[in-house]
């Protein structure tokens, strides 16, 4: 420990002002509304050239958002699931989204069906939107597995795009996905989920990548601008972290005494 | 009454209050505020219990859509409802031994742990897939989980003691380094979204329409 | 199917998915069928977690929560047990808390498999154990339970009130001695946040998948130690020399790895043999 | 002695969950609806017992011992269950707000502790004193946490400098994803034989499973080839 503030408890200091910090830069970017640059992450490319080889195939394309309740991630697989749905209105495939999976996806369910009409209405063929094309697999996780697998394993589609909030079930469907012949494109949100679907996807969009191709294809202002301050936060990181070795190595514990105050 | 619970306005004003109700008495050094932050989180937790009920009256409608109509296999959908009501039944009469108990080892016990041990052919189907050595990655890939694999196989693991060192170099510090950097990524991606939340700027985490706004 | 097509290497590198599944199957019930008994090298991580258990003194009291399935009950019963076992030889006073509904009946199986133990020490419920039932259905119950302990938890899992056990002894945080977690991921993260960050000593025995995501937490001094999987519970085993379900299962998991690694072997030598032929075959038609 | 009871258990045990193993057959079969919505049934029962109890311990008991700002919980949480309903669903939000409040109050107070400062501090550490292995160690971990960051930055160009470490943490992280997706595979293959050993300990067991395998894959079989997996399977 370094100082101590009084009022506040030793030890907690630095994370309350990082809190804060955090914070403050948030409601900033927000209440300017500036357009944050975020660069185009290579596995929209791979989601753009699938659902147009799905098209050339005559083939539906299976895109979901994930089992989770609105987290950040659930949050990107949405922004993932509103692109794929404008690409597929546009070339005229089928989109199927399997929604459910767990106790808090019910309150994601009218979000998701809200976000495809909406695709499909911005590109003039509300028509072919069909609501029976995002089935409700229950709320359970075990029965939305079953789902989905069963789904892909009857219309074999040409590509099969799942990102979001998925957890162990990602597997199985990876697998069944590669095993029908479609097309993988997964995201993983934790580290042995993203290992296992490295090599069970044909392209795969590594942990933080996802919610910055969501904020990227966002007209979000917030959204983008919390990509910003995480960036920022992560520059901090590598910041401390350097001049604390550096001054660690020389014997010098300075840092580490501030980050423990 | 119903004005006042629709608005917006007053929602978030609560969520903030509630929020720093809970987050300040952490920090500050204020010991009665921390006593009734206490409660309120364990209001909370309580409150939180019940919405294990939302998740059930879906289901049941499910279920009781599906027998309506008389879909296909709407058997399947009746037995489990019949499942869902036998198992509350069969709690009330004793959790220690009977019927209850017999459910939670005969069909719960073997449902859950197949549920996930499939798992394990899956990754072993994908690791017989993927593990080519198509380019550098896949190359990085294979060798690191090729050694890994060695050593935790308690065989190898223990004549071919070569494996060992260089399998706990991998895990202590490769792995251990993702997870880090995964966890700080998270971790600061968790804080800007909840922060956002808390603003009021995902109004549809609160249960409002886009319309509404 | 053509012969001249590549043949065995196409086979190699074409075959049908379920040859794995049914080969990986056969090598794991064969060796439980007939145990042959292999020996295991001891990980440095599980030496850290018997060091810590080590030092556990007579009347601690110990927060046994087990944040599990039934499946992840049966890859890490073998660590749970020996550590059952190993607090029992302390005399340390246990509490089970689950945060998981199906492993409400966990702790039972458990006092079961450690039964003659507790006999010698002359365990009795209330006085030494204690089992708690469901009492992490979310995050703010294990945050107000960090703060006020009886505030949350008021009876056991059958109902009987906890007044009059070793838990009246229990305020809050501090006045746990250890956390022994054994977890598949579940609420493992709001232990850490309300009782290790604060100070608790706590040890965890997670599965295979979250070892990368809770190593971080071992290697900052935020857990003590980290028992990994049932490699680990079968090592743990060993160590306290008292063999169990971990070291009886280590043949299959032998031969289940080895199954992999053939397979990769295959996968490989088709790629270069067949897949890489066709490959170039075709790129240099196109050319 | 081994009684009815106890054989019963491994008699329906095994039989349902090879029904569930049928699954990698590759199809899907009336049998594994069978073991999936006893599953869903008995499990989703399960939850509902255990959260009333958790009500009732955590809310009635106290309650009743005279704590009366828990009946707040218990308004709450009716007002919470009206989400579903068309028309009153509003009522909901306030106990929404309370709640998401409260959680996120709970996490952002200690995730940056244990997520972000404490992972930067075990991070600092000494690079040119120790023993060899601890240098190795050291060096490789801290090598490792930067690259792999540079990968995850979104708002500026992966160009020049920063680019090429990205590319390097890109190649550390596929590493890294080998061990962790070994490690995985033991976790998985670890909870499969330890639900296999729970048939096959003690040894009167061995014939149930071994049976309830060969009797589902012959039904499955049978079934596939009488062309009534599709019939019998019901629809999602």
């Amino acid at each position: 420990m370094l100082f101590s503030v009084p009022g506040i408890i030793n030890g907690r200091f630095i994370g309350f002002l990082l809190d804060i910090a955090m914070a403050a830069l948030v409601y900033y970017y927000i209440k300017t509304r500036k357009m944050v640059h975020i660069r185009r992450v290579p596995g929209l490319d791979a989601i753009e050239e699938a659902v147009g080889r799905s098209a050339e195939m005559g083939k539906p394309v299976i895109c979901s958002y994930g089992i989770g309740g609105f987290t950040y991630w659930t949050l990107a697989g949405l922004s993932i699931l509103s692109h794929v749905a404008h690409l597929t209105a546009k070339t005229g495939s089928r989109l199927i989204v399997p929604t459910g999976g767990g106790d808090q996806s019910l309150i994601v369910r009218p979000v998701a069906e809200e976000i495809v009409k909406t695709a499909y209405t911005m590109e003039g063929v509300e028509d072919q939107y069909n609501p029976d094309d995002l089935p409700f697999y229950s709320g359970q996780q075990y029965a939305y597995i079953g789902g989905y697998v069963g789904v892909m394993q009857r219309v074999r589609p040409g590509s099969v795009i799942m990102t979001g909030s998925h957890a162990s079930e990602a597997m199985n469907i990876a697998e069944t996905s590669n095993a029908v012949g479609a097309i993988t494109i997964t995201s993983g949100s934790y580290i042995s989920n993203v290992a296992a679907l490295a090599c069970a996807s044909d392209y795969i969009l590594i942990g933080e990548e996802a919610p910055a191709a969501g904020a990227y294809l966002s007209e979000d202002p917030a959204q983008r601008a919390s990509i910003r301050v995480q960036d920022l936060f992560k520059w901090l990181a590598i910041a401390v972290m350097v001049l604390g070795i550096a001054a660690r190595s020389l014997g010098n514990d300075l840092m580490l005494r501030l980050l423990s105050t | 009454m119903a004005e006042i619970l629709k608005n917006r306005q007053l929602q978030i004003i609560v969520m903030m209050l509630s929020f720093l109700f809970v987050f300040l008495p952490y920090f500050l050094n204020v010991p009665q505020l921390n006593t009734a932050s206490t409660k309120l989180i364990t209001i909370t937790s309580i409150v939180t219990a019940f919405t294990i009920a939302l998740a059930v009256i879906a289901q049941f409608r499910r279920g009781m859509n599906i027998i309506n109509r008389r879909s296909r296999g709407w058997y399947f959908k009746a037995y489990m409802l019949v499942t869902l009501v036998l198992m509350l039944g069969f709690s009330l009469i004793s959790r220690e031994t009977g019927p209850y108990h017999w459910v939670m080892f005969a069909v719960v016990n073997p449902l859950s742990s197949v549920n996930y041990g499939i798992l394990a052919f899956y990754m072993a189907s994908t690791a017989a897939r993927a593990f080519r050595a198509r380019n550098t990655k896949a190359l990085m890939l294979l060798l690191s989980g090729f050694v890994v694999l060695i050593y935790q196989a308690p065989l190898t693991g223990a004549y071919f003691t070569g494996f060992e060192p260089i399998a706990l170099y991998l895990g202590s510090t490769f792995a251990m380094a993702a997870g880090r950097m995964f966890l700080i990524s998270v971790t600061v991606g968790a804080i800007v979204f909840g922060v956002r939340v808390i603003l009021g700027n995902e109004p549809s985490v609160l249960g409002i329409s886009k319309e509404e706004q | 199917m053509a012969k001249d097509n590549g043949g065995i290497l196409k086979w190699m590198a074409e075959y049908d998915r379920r040859y794995v599944y049914l080969a990986l199957f056969l090598v794991m019930v064969g060796p439980l069928l007939r145990p042959i008994g292999m020996p295991i090298s001891v990980s440095p991580d599980t030496r850290q977690y018997y060091q810590v258990l080590q030092q556990v003194q007579p009347g601690d009291k110990v927060f046994f929560t087990l944040n599990t399935e039934f499946s992840g009950y049966n890859e890490i019963q073998s660590g749970i047990i020996a550590t059952m076992r190993l607090l029992v030889e302390k005399n340390a006073r246990v509490a089970f808390g689950v945060a998981h509904v199906e492993a409400t009946v966990i702790p039972e199986l458990i006092v079961k498999a450690v039964q003659a133990e507790m006999t010698a020490n002359d365990y009795q419920y209330g006085r030494d154990y204690i089992i708690l039932g469901y009492i992490f259905p979310n995050e703010a119950a294990v945050a107000a339970g960090a703060q006020d302990f009886h505030s949350v938890v008021t009876q056991d899992w059958l109902g009987r009130p906890i007044a009059g056990t070793f838990l009246d002894e229990i305020d809050d945080w501090e006045d746990w001695d250890l956390i022994a977690d054994f977890t598949t991921g579940i609420a493992t993260s709001y232990l850490i946040n309300h009782y290790a960050l604060r100070g608790t000593p706590m040890i965890m025995n997670c599965i295979g998948v979250m070892i990368a995501s809770e190593k971080p937490y071992l290697d900052s001094g935020i857990l003590l130690a980290l028992l990994q999987s049932m490699r680990g519970g079968a090592e743990l085993e060993f160590l306290i020399g008292h063999p169990g379900p971990g070291l009886t299962a280590m043949d299959g998991f032998s031969f289940g790895h080895y199954a992999l690694i053939i397979f990769i072997l295959i996968g490989n030598v088709g790629y270069f043999g067949y897949t890489r032929q066709q490959q170039m075959k075709i790129s240099k038609e196109a050319k | 002695m081994v009684d009815f009871i106890e054989i019963s258990v491994v008699a329906v045990g095994t039989f349902l969950a090879m029904c569930m193993f049928s699954t990698l057959y590759g199809k899907s079969s009336p049998l594994y609806a069978l073991a999936e919505e006893s599953y869903i049934g008995f499990a989703t029962g399960l939850t509902i017992i255990w959260n009333i109890d958790y009500i009732w311990k955590t809310g009635i008991v106290n309650i009743m011992a005279g704590d009366w700002v828990l009946l707040f919980s218990i308004l709450l949480g009716a007002m919470m269950l009206l989400r579903v309903h068309p028309k009153y669903g509003y009522v909901a939000r306030l106990p929404i707000a309370i709640v998401l409040g409260a959680q996120f109050g709970l996490s952002l107070r200690t995730v940056i502790f244990t997520g972000f400062i404490q992972q930067i501090s075990a991070t600092i550490v000494p690079l040119f004193t120790g023993s060899t292995q601890a240098l190795l160690y050291n060096w490789t971990i801290v090598i490792c946490v930067i690259f792999m960051l540079t990968f995850f930055f979104y708002t500026i160009e992966m160009e020049g400098a920063l680019g090429m470490s990205a590319k390097f943490g890109e190649y550390l992280l596929y590493i890294a994803f080998g061990t962790v997706f070994a490690q995985t595979f033991m976790g998985r293959l670890g909870l499969v034989i330890g639900f296999l050993q729970s048939y096959t300990i003690p040894d009167w067991k061995t014939p149930y499973l071994l049976a309830s395998m060969v009797l589902v894959l012959a039904l499955i079989m049978y079934m596939d080839r009488a062309g009534l997996l599709e019939k019998l399977t019901p629809e999602e």
